[in-house]
């Protein structure tokens, strides 16, 4: 029963996904490419801080050197081929993550925190302070990766209708993947490691290898993110890089609900549309130019009520009713 | 039969200026009981850590089934059949008492590229349950871990040892905060285990070691004082001075 | 002799599981009271309860003659309530030093009979470790620790949940030692034990609890001498 | 009607800019009577933070959502940047009122964008030249490591060099660092004849200040692109006093036109001096009406809209100036010197000067 | 490198890094001990700064006072508005998941940013020094050194050493670790914890607004101001080991130091030289210089 009403609601939010470019005009289209995009970003960075418990403050380094990979290797004057051009993304992240990776974990908590920053930001300082990507100013990406096979364009995503259900399709295998992933034995001792790390060896865990792993898979996640976020745009800067890039991700985790894959989905979904929603000079008229107060004030808000994030309310609730029904008895 | 599974030469392990643990020497055997008692603050937990490879002997080497495993890694020892518990509790919270043993059970079932459901990986449920069942919580699977008794949790503990199907067991105070009954039971338990596993038991509960143990360490400071089975213990005085004192 | 708690009809929650079904508890001043029971039948909850961490759904605590059911914790610590909780709760970023002198304070009308010296004289172990922190010691050091820390508070009744756990019958002993020569001063104290025996001995009363409940409550001597009940309610 | 969006920062460090432009912009636009070439000017905001990694979907904002007709942004040269793809790929127009990315007008020139400002080279240049005529011998040169700061002090190098100068270095700082200390030290130690400079804002602020306080402004002289005093010289106080620098406009150039714009900005935003920004914000108004004019209020004829911006004479409050193949305005590049709170007009440093325009295929 | 030169470049690091000192010394109260994540600690800087261009002219007008009683009237504002905070906003995430804290103090940078906005506006504005320390020492034969340079660095030793004395000699400091690592047992033992923080909290935002106020005067006063120190006083705290004063400050220094050489010896690499800092210390020291 439970999973035939399941099957249905997907089915109908399925359906207004894929007929949502019927009605939506082009800008509203590419805001919901948008946030698909970031969803997909956060649920890289779900993976590592809400499953494996690794917060990271780096993680706007994977999308951009991915953006700026796409970028720079893509011809100038026609479509790269993104059968290796989304592939080589995803490595250079990961590539990247290794390194990083590998040296990052040698530490815990608000120091993988701080590490994991600094290593964004030689990133970022390369971008930025050298000529490789044309420094503060960026660069354009001209065209579209497209797959093509021989001379055979298979997929062309040049189109804003194609390009968006290429991104859903992407965000949906990310997150099919992931959910698969967490529910198999690795992601079972991902979420050990990140409640105990100390059990999880003296189980016979070799919890830096499974960490490793983990970060290395989310940062080339991230590189997917930041290849389609390249590609809708087209224009790359070293901003992509910054920590605010990391912060306002890891903002979208923690406002959906750490530890639950759609809480990232959702935190990315709100995050984006609240700030969409306070600019709006229609509904706030002048005052939509001081959306800074209000979008500050409505996350305060949203910190207050919600302690488990968007994800948790439904919990939340539950717990709210269930302990009506008894007389109420808080610890403190 | 009495097959050496672990032994260690000469450990010595220093915190700074302190020697935690002095010059220690010890057999486990499979079939045997081994305790180590010692005044607290002795170095007892710490030896423990040293032979789970949680920490590393500033001098000495361990073997485990003939190999020196002084240089490998925790995660390795552990796979190779060398399980412990804490002192502290150390379990899951968040997860049900049945997850937290199906969790460390999978330590034998690595399979990176599995993608079944933990919940269907069968071997680790059924190591779960054994183990729950051996530790008297088979009742409790559904449970939140975290919200155990305080014995409760210090039941689980036990269990997620088993769990893993270790051939050495290092105990650390695995009676501490038992009640009577459950005390019995884990007795039992160490009797059962005793055939198919070497067992190192740290324990301040006098009957219980002196009830269950086929050999006594005794440390204090660091060192070891006497080593013995247990009637030459308890005759020993130095360890009635240093550690047992004059017990009713 | 006056009445220092007075618990009555105490209903605890956690969340939505209900742990404490109307638990009546009376300690005068100076008495010392065991709380028997097997694992999980709610003696650290009630004493949590007591002591104002856990907020009861239903029921009344009144200290001295004062309402303090919706007290917080430290107020009811004021009025000479020393707690040394389960698992020992030492401050693992301050040494041995500190962790004791952070809790000194006169007890309820300026009481004075602990001083940091005699609190190291109690324990001379600790006299060795003065410098280390919390985190180094070992478990039993820090269980001293924690009652040297309570003591440090000059209390007038001391909560002792599980205070042996983890000690060296040889340390077990002078514990007890010290229940004894705390009860001696006139301190007031609860204590939880799994060594019944021993809890026996050093009480004046016993209170056995069972899923929540008192299901028994006696004098030590003759709780003891009933070993059918022992047996029923410990399970020995 | 006429729809043109102002994708300008609104907030952060640059938001006073932002409401200078559109200031400006909207003057002109009341003395034409409110109307374009006989069209209703419609306004839409939209806030670019300065964050250039948001800038395509806020370009976009304007673009796509609210559809307008002409796009008038930014201040922030990585935004612009942004701004110009998205212009471009939309064959929408652009007037940048500010930002002085070479690039712009350079390599990634474009028939439909075009600038009311500058570029980072002119200024830079035009000091240059200034700086040879004095008889400086060596120079350093100064600014924060990103695009316009080297671009500006590229620029300052090029006719410095030109006139017989030598640079003799180049110092850097990371944006946006403010401890300029150890930078004064060494230019102490290098003992320049001049020291030319490329800050704005907070940074420009202090960098002034601390220049002063390590008592380098007496014994090495102190260029800089005008921005270093434009809009900070109340922040900077004393230490300002005497400096030189070069921009495309200065208080007291005492012209009838400015005189006359002066009056009306101050009449109608009496909080607010009237700027360089403003200026900037009320030719990007005047450029926009020599296009409208030409096609007579119809946007949807944009080559001959564009064409006609593009060779148009613009009667600027800064004198008049033209534009450039590349959409840059060709424009006299002043020599100021701080006094008070004045950039006072000193003289003409380099006359209609063009900007190279590298790289551009138009 | 003349070796006046490379003196003076000493002193510039020194006098950076207790500047550095200064600005993080709240956020080591706030952060390193009592282990909230503070995003708003730099805003509260910013209100510092702003404080002192605001209520200058306020104070001489009404309490005829100069420089330093502005920066004392911004102290104890400073003071007020953090128990406030702490009591509206802080006081209920002590219970919940530590990222919780990031996300509501981003909020608060938000809204604080904007409030500056609409309250003094978006321009920059100086700070004048205060004309009894407005006199400048010679160094060398072209330089200077500005003589309320070396009084903000006397300022950052005196509360460095403040806040070691406090924090390690006496109860009160006690009581603060003690509180940060064990808030329930700490109740336990008779201290009101909540109001014990709510102190604590205080005196952390005090100390931020008190170096935003000292240090206006040389930083000048300008949008986002606060934000530009953010992370860099995250960088000092974690550096020198979170919860130690004495770390905290050696970080700071070295911060000054590889911040200054890096921009003389590697201009190319300067922006990165204080992360490959960080990242390479904590590589080899996991839990920073001074662990606790
Ligand atoms: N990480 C550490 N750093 C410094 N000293 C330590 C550390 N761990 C333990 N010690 C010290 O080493 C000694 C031995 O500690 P250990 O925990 O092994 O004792 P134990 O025998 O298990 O005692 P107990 O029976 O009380 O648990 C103690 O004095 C303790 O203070
Ligand atoms: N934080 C908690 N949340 C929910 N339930 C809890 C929590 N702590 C304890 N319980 C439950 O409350 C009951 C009483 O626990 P309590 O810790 O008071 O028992 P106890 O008598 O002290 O046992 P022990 O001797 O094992 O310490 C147990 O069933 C336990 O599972
Ligand atoms: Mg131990
Ligand atoms: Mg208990």
């Amino acid at each position: 029963m439970r999973f035939i009403l399941r099957a249905v609601l997907l089915l109908v939010l399925l359906a207004l996904v894929l007929s949502l470019p019927s009605f939506a005009s082009s800008y509203y289209l590419g805001l919901v490419i948008k946030i698909m995009i970031y969803a997909l970003f956060a649920l890289s960075l779900q993976l590592l801080v809400g499953c494996t418990g690794l917060v990271s403050l780096g993680h706007s380094a994977f999308f951009g050197i991915a953006a700026y990979f796409v970028t720079l290797l893509s011809p100038e004057s026609g479509a790269g081929n993104m059968l290796w051009l989304l592939p080589g993304a995803m490595l250079a992240a990961m590539g990247y993550a290794v390194v990083t990776g590998a040296l990052a974990l040698r530490t815990k908590g608000i120091y993988f925190i701080m590490v994991t920053l600094a290593f964004a930001q030689m990133a970022y300082y390369v971008f930025h302070d050298t000529a490789l990507g044309g420094g503060t100013d960026g660069i354009y990406l001209y065209f579209r990766p497209e797959i093509r096979l021989g001379d055979w364009v298979v997929l062309n995503i040049d189109n804003q209708f194609v390009f968006y259900v290429f991104t859903l399709a992407c965000l949906l295998l990310t997150w099919a993947f992931l959910a698969l992933l967490m529910r198999s034995r690795f992601g079972a001792a991902l979420t050990g490691i990140r409640v105990n790390e100390q059990r999880m060896r003296a189980a016979g865990f070799s919890t830096f290898k499974y960490k490793l792993i983990a970060y290395v898979i989310g940062c080339g996640l991230a590189g997917v993110a930041g290849f389609l976020y390249a590609a809708k745009d087209g224009y790359v800067n070293p901003e992509l890089l910054a920590w605010e890039q990391s912060g306002l991700v890891l903002l979208m985790v923690i406002l959906g609900g750490m530890g639950r894959l759609w809480g990232a989905v959702l935190g990315a979904v709100a995050l984006t549309l609240l700030q969409e929603l306070f600019q709006s000079h229609a509904l706030f008229g002048e005052f939509a130019s001081r959306w800074h107060l209000t979008f500050g004030l409505a996350i305060i808000a949203l910190v207050a009520v919600l302690p488990q994030g968007l994800a948790g309310l439904p919990e939340q609730l539950r717990n709210r009713r269930r302990s009506k029904s008894i007389s109420p008895a808080s610890a403190q | 039969m009495t097959q050496t599974l672990l032994s260690a030469q000469h450990i010595t392990r220093r915190f700074g200026g302190l020697t935690a643990i002095d010059n220690v020497s010890l057999e486990l055997k499979r079939g045997a009981v081994h305790a180590v008692i010692g005044t607290n603050g002795a170095g007892k937990s710490t030896l423990v850590s040293v032979l789970s490879g949680e920490l590393a002997p500033n001098e000495g080497t361990i073997h485990m089934n003939q190999q020196n495993i002084t240089d490998w890694p925790q995660p390795r020892r552990a796979r190779a059949g060398l399980g412990r518990s804490y002192q502290r509790t150390t379990i899951f919270p968040s997860l049900t008492v049945h997850e937290n043993c199906r969790l460390t059970a999978q330590a034998n079932h690595q399979h990176f590229w599995s993608w079944t459901p933990t919940s269907r990986c069968l071997k680790s449920n059924e190591a779960a349950d054994r183990a729950l069942e051996l530790a008297g919580l088979s009742g409790f699977g559904d449970q939140i871990a975290g919200l155990l008794s305080h014995g409760g949790k210090r039941q689980l503990e036990i269990a997620m040892s088993l769990s893993t199907h270790p051939s050495v067991l290092l105990l650390d105070e695995p009676l501490a905060g038992m009640g009577s009954e459950e005390t019995d039971r884990m007795l039992n338990l160490l009797a059962s285990l005793k055939s198919e596993h070497a067992i190192l038991l740290v324990e301040h509960d006098m009957d219980a070691v002196f009830r269950i143990s086929d050999e006594i360490t005794v440390m204090v400071n660091g060192a070891v004082i006497a080593h013995g089975d247990p009637a030459s213990i308890k005759a020993n005085p130095l360890v009635q001075t240093a550690y047992l004192g004059d017990d009713e | 002799m006056t009445t220092l708690i007075e618990a009555s009809g105490l209903h605890t929650y956690y969340g939505a599981s209900h742990v404490l079904h109307g638990i009546d508890l009376r300690i005068e001043a100076g008495e010392s009271i065991g709380l028997l029971g097997r694992n999980g039948m709610g003696k650290t909850t009630l004493i949590r309860t007591v002591m104002g961490h856990l907020a009861p759904a239903q029921g009344k605590i009144v200290i001295r003659g004062r309402d303090n059911t919706r007290a917080q914790p430290h107020q009811i610590a004021r009025q000479g309530v020393a707690y040394v909780p389960e698992g020992r709760g030492i401050f693992p970023n301050l040494d041995v030093r500190e962790n004791l002198l952070v809790a000194a304070r006169p007890g309820y009308k300026g009481r004075k009979d602990w001083t940091y010296q005699r609190v190291l004289d109690t324990f001379p172990r600790l006299t060795e470790r003065l410098g280390h922190g919390g985190q180094q010691l070992s478990g039993g050091e820090q269980q001293m620790l924690a009652i040297g820390r309570a003591l440090m508070t000059n209390p007038d009744i001391l909560i002792l949940d599980e205070a042996t756990e983890g000690l060296a019958p040889l340390i077990i002993n002078e514990i007890w030692r010290i229940i004894e020569a705390i009860r001696d001063t006139g301190v007031a104290t609860l204590i939880v034990d799994r060594n019944y025996r021993k809890v026996l001995t050093h009480t004046d009363r016993c209170v056995v609890l069972e899923k929540g409940k008192v299901v028994e409550q006696r004098d030590s001597p003759t709780l003891a001498s009933q070993t059918e009940l022992l047996t029923r309610y410990l399970g020995v | 009607a006429v729809k043109v969006g102002f994708m300008l920062p609104y907030s952060g460090t640059y938001a006073k800019l932002g409401e200078a432009i559109e200031n400006g912009f909207k003057l002109y636009v009341q003395e034409q009577g409110g109307k374009l070439a006989g069209q209703e000017i419609e306004y839409y905001k939209v806030d670019d933070e300065s964050n250039p990694s948001k800038g395509p979907e806020n370009a976009n904002r304007l673009i796509k959502r609210d559809g307008v007709d002409i796009l008038v942004g930014t201040v922030h040269s990585g935004v612009a940047m942004a701004l110009a793809k998205a212009a471009n790929d939309s064959d929408t127009t652009l007037i940048i009122p500010n930002a002085g990315a070479d690039a712009i007008t350079g390599p990634l020139c474009s028939k439909n964008v075009f600038r009311s400002s500058f570029s980072n080279w002119q200024p830079g240049y035009a000091m240059g030249v200034v700086a040879a005529d004095e008889g400086f011998k060596t120079a350093v040169t100064i600014s924060w490591n990103y695009a316009a700061g080297k671009e500006s002090t590229d620029g300052f190098k090029e006719s410095f060099e030109k006139g017989g100068g030598k640079v003799v270095k180049h110092l850097t700082l990371p944006f946006p660092n403010v401890e300029f200390q150890p930078l004064l030290t060494e230019i102490a130690s290098i003992k320049p004849d001049a020291v030319y400079t490329f800050f704005a804002g907070g940074g420009a602020v202090k960098f002034v200040q601390d220049y002063a306080a390590a008592g380098l402004k007496d014994s090495i002289p102190l260029l800089g692109a005008g921005f270093l005093t434009d809009g900070t010289l109340e922040a900077q106080g004393e230490s300002a006093q005497g400096l030189q620098t070069t921009l495309h406009y200065a208080d007291g150039l005492d012209t009838p036109r400015d005189n006359q714009f002066r009056e009306d900005y101050i009449k109608n935003f009496p909080q607010l001096p009237p700027d360089v920004y403003a200026v900037q914000g009320y030719d990007a108004a005047q450029m926009l009406d020599a296009g409208l004019k030409a096609v007579n209020g119809d946007v949807s004829k944009k080559d001959e809209m564009r064409t006609a911006i593009r060779s148009a004479k613009i009667d600027s409050p800064r004198g008049e100036f033209t534009l450039s193949k590349a959409g840059n305005p060709v424009q006299d590049m002043y020599l100021r010197k701080v006094e008070g709170d004045k950039n006072q007009f000193v003289k003409i440093a380099v006359e209609k000067l063009a900007d190279p325009a590298r790289g551009c295929k138009l | 490198m003349d070796p006046a030169i490379l003196l003076i470049q000493c002193l510039n690091a020194v006098q950076y890094g207790l500047l550095l000192f200064l600005v993080a010394s709240g956020l080591t109260l706030i952060f390193g001990i009592m282990g909230i994540i503070n995003l708003a600690h730099g805003s509260f800087y910013m209100i510092g700064a702003y404080m002192a261009f605001a209520l200058q002219p306020l104070v001489a007008q009404y309490l005829g006072g100069g420089f330093v009683i502005t920066v004392l009237v911004c102290v104890v504002l400073a003071t007020v508005l953090g128990y406030f905070l702490e009591w509206a906003f802080y006081s209920y995430l002590y219970t919940r998941e530590h990222l919780q804290q990031v996300l509501m103090t981003y909020g608060l940078i938000l809204v604080f940013e904007e409030l500056r906005s609409i309250i003094v506006g978006n321009d920059v504005h100086g700070v004048p020094v205060p004309s009894w320390l407005n006199g400048s020492v010679a160094l060398g034969d072209v330089m200077t050194y500005p003589v309320y340079r070396l009084f903000i660095s006397a300022v950052c030793i005196l509360i460095a050493l403040l806040m070691f004395w406090v924090l390690n000699r006496t109860r009160l400091g006690m009581m603060i670790r003690a509180g940060a690592s064990n808030r329930e047992m700490i109740n336990s033992l008779g201290i009101d914890i909540n109001r014990l923080f709510r102190i604590v909290f205080a005196i952390g935002v005090a100390l931020a607004a008190l170096a935003g106020a000292i240090a206006a005067p040389v930083s000048s006063v300008y949008p986002g101001m606060g934000n530009a120190v953010l992370i860099i006083c995250f960088v000092v705290v974690v550096i020198g080991g979170i919860g130690s004063i004495k770390g905290a400050f050696l970080a700071a220094m070295l911060v000054g130091f590889v911040d200054t050489f890096g921009q003389v010896f590697f201009p190319a690499a300067a922006g990165v030289m204080v992360y490959l800092l960080m990242a390479a210390i904590l590589l080899f020291k996991p839990e920073g210089l001074f662990k606790h």
